[in-house]
């Protein structure tokens, strides 16, 4: 029998999670697996609405990409009644649903923080370092993580000190218009050391702003962002930007293996399956990785 | 008359305003003006547009802030902040644009504010019941859970007086309340008026109809550019001297005289309409206007007056017969159509039909000629400036200054810019709905030689008048409607205020047998 | 037109579109989906019944949305961190949205100021000041939300009536009453039909503006509790959006923008209408992101559209006699 | 009720004045300028540039809203149009991409001119439809991703420079010459102003308010697609998620701040465009303060009040009372 999984997921704000959507396509095309796929637009209520009429669908599983963490107990507790399992993917939800759902398949988001921070202290050794953040959007959960563990890494790190920090709401434009400021209240930019961006699509907007400014991003000023999508290597193979974290958008393939393992041999998996968060620099043939990521639908 | 045992001036003083000033920036609307109101007394209050009757009573009542001066009711001193304050102290006031509220039913209007109630909740059919029986006293039987805006101006007009007298005021104050009125709502009226006086209300009535206020009041105040210039008992005051009060200067009486009625045939007939109608509308009607030719539409309220512009407009479509323009058909299906044709209309809604109150009084009048002209070309600045000084001085708008929001000129001087609007366009046809409502005796005079010379150009005109005595005065044909159809046509001699009564009321009961 | 006219063409929509889809998926046509339609706009419901008075009486709020948002923060934060019990948390939010309501109706009163783009500020200042309680979300782990959150009527068919879903039907009703029954409510048709009007005729403008705005906010609040009760937690970025929403449900619902005319029921049939098109669109489970944008631009207009030709249709058949007889004209 | 006096201009250049004030405040350097390769350098430019977008949107709005009507669809049009240009960007010449570009803003403009003055569906309504769906015809143009180009033609409009000046505040510049010639150089803006005052009174004039409705939302449209291209070139490619998101709302904020009443009517170009600038002028101050991002809703909020405020007549009135109180005393 086909199994048919519904995969409630955010939205498409943005090219990282456009890859998502059409990567969990081709895996599911790859396992012959019927996927239904809910876009909430953002809205968490939205989301809460696809998950009950998965539930009045009766699917087989449910692959959930929350929004936020708290709010999901409710509805989780009727896929649970239903018997439906639940599993889901690229970020957690509160503690206190662990026990309604199946497993996740998430990266760490603070941990990608910290994979960005602790390149940028060893990178600029002991040296005193301004850095400038550019943050997600206010009160996403992961521009809240990003933030926690880069600023964990910087409280170890008395050379490193964050002197700006605003908001580029995960976007180019404003990450370019921020930067511009940036570089304006900082004297030009001479004082800025590095820029840590919580995703690379501010860091190719920002890259843009301080070109225009005269200066030479990746060299005068060092980058680390994080998502790893493929303009940010072009960027990287041209040396105008210097490392980024990887967060693989395949969050589906092991979740279909769980699933059909869990469906067809009982299999409990693990609850927690952790992707890589993978530091790439230009000591990864950063060409080939572009190459390898541009069909993936980024 | 009312009673008149006591002279009117002895009676108990029940509004006393002095020294009341009021400014808009630099127009003085208002200066020093004293106000005396009697128990039981019925007090004109007189002047030509834009005199600042309006504004005294806004002044009155709260809706401006005034400037300087005192005012009180029966003794204590009173400064209503808004018109509510005005209400509670015991004034009910009818504005002179009908204010009421177009959404909202009939009863609502009539109770709004104060409906019957149990428990909190509205007694919807109480307050029916009870609306329907007010607007039986002023001779209206109609729906009153419809809509305010499926009625006429007329209807409206009632049930904004029937609200503000049922207040149960001491004072009650009408703006205007006979401009859109028939003889027979006009009648009624006054009943009520005068019953109200008997009670002890005092009541101010402003009026351009000079021959309802000596029916009627027992004295006038005249102003002037603001300022009072005298308070008169009527029974003292001849018609003459009064309008001198009012224009400060002679009236050349021409109103009275008969337009020289040529026979129909010897003039070009201009535009003709042939089945003209529009299902549940208005019946279909044969109509030949004739250059240099008035045309008058007589009828009582609803009879089909209205709609008839309407349709010879193409404000609304007509859905059977034809119209033709110097013996051609032409294609009538929206008023622009029609003033492409060379035709104009002045409706008789003013505020919502009319003008564009934002817009300065130049652009107003020069707005139809400039739709005609299109988007290309446009008139220059110096042109528009030059017409509309030219229709200011012509028609003698007040204060004479273009570059005023014609929202901000008193309601005659509104109406004479919606006239000036469509002379700006040469028309060869003009449709007139009510084009003297609300215009003083002075402008009165002046519009009527308008109307005769403009037909003298050669311009065709069709006239909508509730006064009998305007339309007799300059129409050479009138047609009289019952029932939305037109049921008869009169002409040369046959125009005469009785045969058009007699028309009118061909199978209903006249106006004093309704009243009596 | 009849107001009840237009409501029944909009109710004969929803059912017709509610045919329409249960025709391609049947499942949709189970007391379970009906159900869910109920909870899951009960937010929504509430909100556009408060927003059904600002629009009838000329306005607009463009705050609600975030003034949701602000109520499920400060009520998580009441509840698990400052430890305030659930329902004195409730009433306190209420207060705060009431004074914060009231305070848009005096700005947008006293300054003459047109009520969009205070309440525009209106909705940036909520949405801040919960970004400034906190910008994580918040899990709300008290007794009664497990509680309310299990209660339910169990319909035939697999249904659940839930406990949101009831109150928002009982809100609708009250808000339906007080439109329609009370003095209040002729007030709010009559600022929207003409606020000078309105003054004129002696009626306190000011204080019915302050006071339809508190409505307002107050249902927005009381829409944020029940939304904090959907989610069983307080996030500063929920109920992002929500006011256009609202809005295009109220509208939808035959309530005109310009002011002056509409009906809660027809706000209700308008929140039905838009669950319903989202309902389709998670049936159906092909669309991608953009063709689900699409998808309900195109149901949106269907909807319009084929009320919009009703309408006119109605109108046709029923042209109305303008004018009135005096009384003793017999026909 | 009383009587205004026409005092259009001076609150909004006060509160512009005001604003830069403040940002000078908050940052020393931000009326310094210097050339950066051939492109002048510095915060005002910023604000300039920055604006440019809110502006053009602004100039198609104020017509808009002149009309009586509103248009919730600029931001999804800005995003259709970036993308329209995006994928053409390196195939085909400038004049082409811009070319197409603008006519897909021309025909969303019509659509809603159509749903709007022939449809008669109530304006947010008519255009809300449009918002939600167009930002999904551009991310269907996109396929949701960010669609990058290099032709240099392109990337001018958004980084070059004429004369030291951006292109974009260039080619804003330019917008509003030619909006004011259309609309002030022909009877445009004076039935636009009729229609939105009173279209029931200006019908019966003879003005043909459907057209003058359908021609606004298409200007309208036209406006947005220029801004989205723009905004494309800016960032070298379309970014059909968030192109424009929101951005409907300032550009209504805009127009009202530039005194344009929602109900219609009056309206005035010049004073849209300074209420973009006030804006952004506000948007670049919160940049540069250095302030925590979870403050920037509250200032925004406090200052769009202080500048409403600031406008209301009201206030004037009571400025005008205490000036008159002053004087009376000895
Ligand atoms: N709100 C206002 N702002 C400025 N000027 C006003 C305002 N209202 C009235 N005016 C001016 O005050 C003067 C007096 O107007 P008012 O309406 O009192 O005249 P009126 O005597 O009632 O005339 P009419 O017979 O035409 O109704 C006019 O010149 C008018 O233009
Ligand atoms: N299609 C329409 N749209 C808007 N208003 C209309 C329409 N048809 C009629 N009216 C208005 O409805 C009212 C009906 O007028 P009524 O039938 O009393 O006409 P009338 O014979 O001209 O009466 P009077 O002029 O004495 O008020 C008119 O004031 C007219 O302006
Ligand atoms: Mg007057
Ligand atoms: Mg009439």
């Amino acid at each position: 029998a086909e199994l048919t999984v519904g995969f409630s997921q955010i939205g498409s704000e943005s090219g990282w999670r456009a890859a998502e959507t059409s990567v969990s396509k081709s895996e599911a095309a790859k396992r012959k697996i019927n996927l239904k796929i809910a876009d909430a637009q953002q809205k968490q209520e939205n989301q809460i609405k696809a998950i009950r009429s998965f539930i009045a669908q009766n699917v087989d599983a449910i692959f959930l990409a929350p929004v936020v963490a708290s709010g999901w107990d409710a509805v989780l507790k009727e896929a649970k009644e239903a018997k439906i399992p639940v599993v889901l993917l690229d970020r957690d939800i509160d503690p206190s649903g662990k026990d309604l759902y199946l497993t996740a398949v998430t990266s760490d988001s603070v941990h990608e923080g910290e994979v960005a921070g602790e390149w940028l202290a060893k990178t600029v050794g002991g040296k005193a370092c301004n850095v400038v953040e550019l943050q997600g959007t206010v009160g996403a959960s992961v521009a809240t993580n990003r933030k926690k563990g880069f600023d964990a890494v910087i409280a170890k790190n008395a050379n490193l000190k964050v002197v700006r920090s605003q908001t580029g709401d995960f976007t180019r434009a404003k990450g370019k218009e921020v930067m511009e400021s940036f570089i304006k209240a900082e004297n030009g930019g001479k004082s800025i050391c590095a820029v840590y961006a919580h995703n690379d699509d501010m860091m190719v907007g920002a890259i843009q702003a301080m070109k225009e400014a005269g200066l030479k991003p990746g060299k005068d000023i060092l980058t680390v962002s994080i998502d790893a999508v493929p303009d940010i290597f072009k960027a990287i193979s041209a040396g105008e930007a210097n490392a980024t974290v990887e967060l693989t958008p395949n969050m589906a393939g092991p979740a279909f293996d769980a699933i059909v393992a869990f469906k067809e041999k009982g299999t409990v998996p693990p609850k927690w399956i952790q992707t890589e968060s993978k530091l790439y620099t230009a000591a990864d043939d950063p060409q080939k990785v572009y190459d390898s990521k541009k069909g993936l639908g980024y | 008359m009312s009673d008149s045992s006591a002279p009117p001036a002895a009676r108990p003083s029940l509004l006393e305003i002095r020294g009341l000033t009021k400014s808009f920036g630099a127009l003085k609307a208002l200066q020093d003006v004293d106000f005396t109101l009697g128990e039981g007394e019925i007090h004109a209050l007189l002047g030509e547009n834009g005199a600042g009757k309006s504004t005294l009573i806004k002044v009155v009542t709260g809706v401006f802030a005034r400037d300087a001066g005192t005012v009180r009711l029966a003794g204590d001193e009173i400064a209503p902040r808004s018109a509510k304050d005005a209400v509670e102290a015991g004034i009910a006031t009818v504005y002179q644009e009908v204010n009421l509220l177009p959404n909202l039913s009939v009863a609502q209007n009539l109770y709004l504010g104060r409906q019957p109630t149990r428990f909190g909740v509205v007694r919807q059919a109480e307050m029916r019941r009870r609306a329907h029986a007010l607007l039986l006293d002023y001779g209206l039987d109609i729906d009153v859970g419809a809509p305010l805006a499926s009625y006429s101006v007329a209807v409206q007009h009632i049930t904004a007086i029937a609200r503000a007298v049922d207040l149960s005021a001491r004072v009650l104050i009408l703006d205007e309340p006979t401009a859109s009125l028939d003889r027979h709502e006009v009648e009624i009226l006054f009943r009520v008026m005068r019953k109200l006086a008997a009670d002890g209300i005092g009541i101010v009535f402003v009026s351009h109809f000079l021959d309802q206020v000596y029916e009627i009041c027992d004295r006038v105040t005249v102003l002037r550019n603001g300022r009072l210039i005298g308070t008169r008992d009527i029974t003292d005051l001849p018609r003459l001297d009064l309008i001198r009060m009012m224009l400060g200067r002679e009236l050349a009486e021409t109103t009275h005289e008969r337009a020289a009625s040529q026979p129909d045939t010897a003039r070009e007939v201009c535009v003709s309409f042939k089945g003209f109608g529009k299902q549940g509308y208005v019946a279909p009607f044969d109509l030949e206007l004739r250059r240099g030719e008035v045309v008058g539409l007589a009828g009582l309220l609803g009879s089909g007056r209205t709609e008839t512009a309407r349709l010879v407009f193409g404000a609304e479509r007509a859905d059977s017969g034809e119209a033709s323009v110097a013996g051609k058909a032409v294609r009538l299906n929206s008023p622009r159509d029609a003033a492409g044709l060379g035709f104009g209309y002045c409706p008789e809604e003013r505020k919502t039909e009319g003008i564009v109150a934002d817009l300065t009084v130049r652009e107003n009048i020069v707005l139809a000629l400039q739709a005609r002209r299109g988007l290309h070309r446009p008139l220059s600045r110096r042109e528009q400036d030059e017409i509309a000084m030219r229709y200011i001085r012509m028609l003698d708008i007040r204060p004479p200054d273009p570059e005023r929001p014609i929202g901000l000129l008193s309601g005659g001087n509104q109406q004479k810019a919606l006239l000036a609007r469509w002379l700006a366009t040469s028309p060869k046809l003009l449709v007139l709905d009510e084009p003297t409502r609300g215009i003083d005796v002075g402008a009165h005079a002046e519009i009527i030689r308008l109307v005769r010379d403009l037909c003298e150009q050669g311009l065709a005109l069709l006239v909508i008048s509730s006064e009998l005595d305007e339309i007799v005065t300059y129409s050479n044909r009138v047609v009289v409607l019952r029932d939305r159809a037109h049921v008869e046509e009169l002409k040369g001699d046959a125009v005469e205020v009785s045969s058009i009564l007699a028309a009118i009321a061909a199978d209903a009961p006249t106006a004093q047998e309704v009243a009596s | 037109m009849k107001a009840s006219t237009s409501v029944a063409i909009t109710a004969a929509v929803l059912v017709a579109g509610f045919a329409l889809c249960a025709l391609q998926f049947p499942n949709i046509a189970s007391t379970r989906v009906v159900a869910n339609l109920l909870t899951d706009n009960a937010f929504l419901g509430i909100v556009a019944a408060g927003m059904t008075f600002v629009i009838i009486s000329g306005g607009i709020d463009l705050s609600v949305g975030s003034v949701i948002g602000f109520t499920t923060v400060f009520v998580a934060l009441a509840v698990e961190r400052w430890g305030i019990p659930p329902f004195a948390a409730f009433a306190l939010v209420l207060v705060l949205c009431a004074l914060f309501g009231a305070a848009m109706g005096a700005v947008i009163h006293v300054f003459d100021l047109p009520p969009f783009i205070v309440t525009l500020a209106g909705m940036f200042l909520a949405r801040g000041i919960s970004f400034l309680l906190s910008t994580e979300s918040i899990p709300i782990t008290a007794p009664i939300y497990s509680a309310v959150s299990d209660f339910a009527i169990r319909l035939p068919g697999g249904g659940r009536l839930t406990a949101i879903a009831i109150a928002m039907l009982a809100i609708l009703v009250l808000s339906a009453l007080l439109l329609h029954l009370t003095r209040f409510g002729a007030n709010v048709y009559a600022l929207g039909g003409s606020r000078t009007a309105t003054a004129l005729m002696g009626i306190p403008v000011g204080s019915m503006t302050i006071r339809i705005y508190m409505l307002s906010s107050v249902l927005a609040g009381l829409a944020g509790i029940v939304f904090s009760f959907y989610t069983a937690a307080g996030y500063s970025l929920s109920a992002v959006g929500v006011e256009l929403d609202t809005i295009a449900a109220v509208v939808i619902g035959g309530t005109l923008l310009t002011g002056g005319q509409g009906s809660v029921i027809g706000t209700f049939l308008g929140v039905l209408i838009q669950g319903m098109i989202q309902t389709y669109i998670n049936f159906d489970g092909t669309l991608s992101s953009w063709w689900t944008k699409i998808a309900t631009g195109v149901l949106l207009f269907v909807f319009i559209a084929l009320q919009q030709g009703l309408m006119a249709l109605a109108r046709r058949s029923s042209v109305k006699p303008a004018g009135v007889k005096p009384v003793g004209v017999s026909t | 009720m009383t009587l205004r006096i026409p005092r259009r201009g001076l609150a909004q250049a006060f509160a512009l004045i005001v604003i830069l004030m403040i940002d000078r405040a908050v940052s020393p350097q931000f009326f310094n300028l210097h050339l950066q390769d051939g492109r002048l350098f510095g915060s005002v430019i910023d604000v300039l540039n920055r604006g440019t977008p809110v502006a053009l949107l602004s100039l198609g709005m104020v017509l808009v809203i002149a009309t009586g009507g509103i248009d919730l669809s600029v931001g999804a049009v800005m995003a259709i149009a970036g993308a329209t240009a995006a994928s053409l960007a390196d195939t085909h010449s400038l004049p082409v991409v811009i070319g197409s570009a603008l006519a897909v803003g021309l025909a969303c403009g019509l659509w809603n001119g159509i749903l709007v003055a022939v449809l008669r569906i109530q304006p947010i309504v008519a255009t809300l439809i449009l918002m939600v769906a167009g930002r999904g015809i551009a991310q269907l143009i996109t396929e949701g991703r960010i669609v990058t180009f290099t032709s240099p033609d392109l990337v001018w409009m958004g980084n070059g420079a004429v004369l030291g000046l951006p292109t974009p505040i260039v080619i804003a510049i330019g917008m509003l010459l030619l909006t004011g010639a259309v609309v002030r150089g022909t009877a445009l803006g004076l039935l636009i102003e009729a229609t939105g005052g009173n279209a029931r009174a200006s019908e019966l004039s003879g003005v043909g308010t459907r057209a003058m409705i359908l021609s606004v939302y298409v200007w309208c449209g036209i406006c947005a697609a220029l801004a989205g291209v723009i905004a494309a070139a800016d960032i070298m490619g379309a970014d059909a998620n968030n192109a424009g998101l929101w951005l409907e709302l300032d550009a209504i904020l805009a127009v009202v701040i530039g005194g344009t009443s929602l109900f219609g009517g009056r309206f005035s170009l010049v004073l849209a465009v300074a209420g973009a600038l006030i804006i952004q002028a506000m948007n670049t101050g919160i940049l540069l303060s250095g302030y925590p991002p979870e403050l920037n809703l509250l200032v925004k909020a406090v200052v769009v009040l202080a500048v409403l405020l600031a406008q209301s007549p009201r206030l004037g009135d009571l400025s005008r009372f205490t000036a008159r109180w002053r004087r009376s005393k000895p």
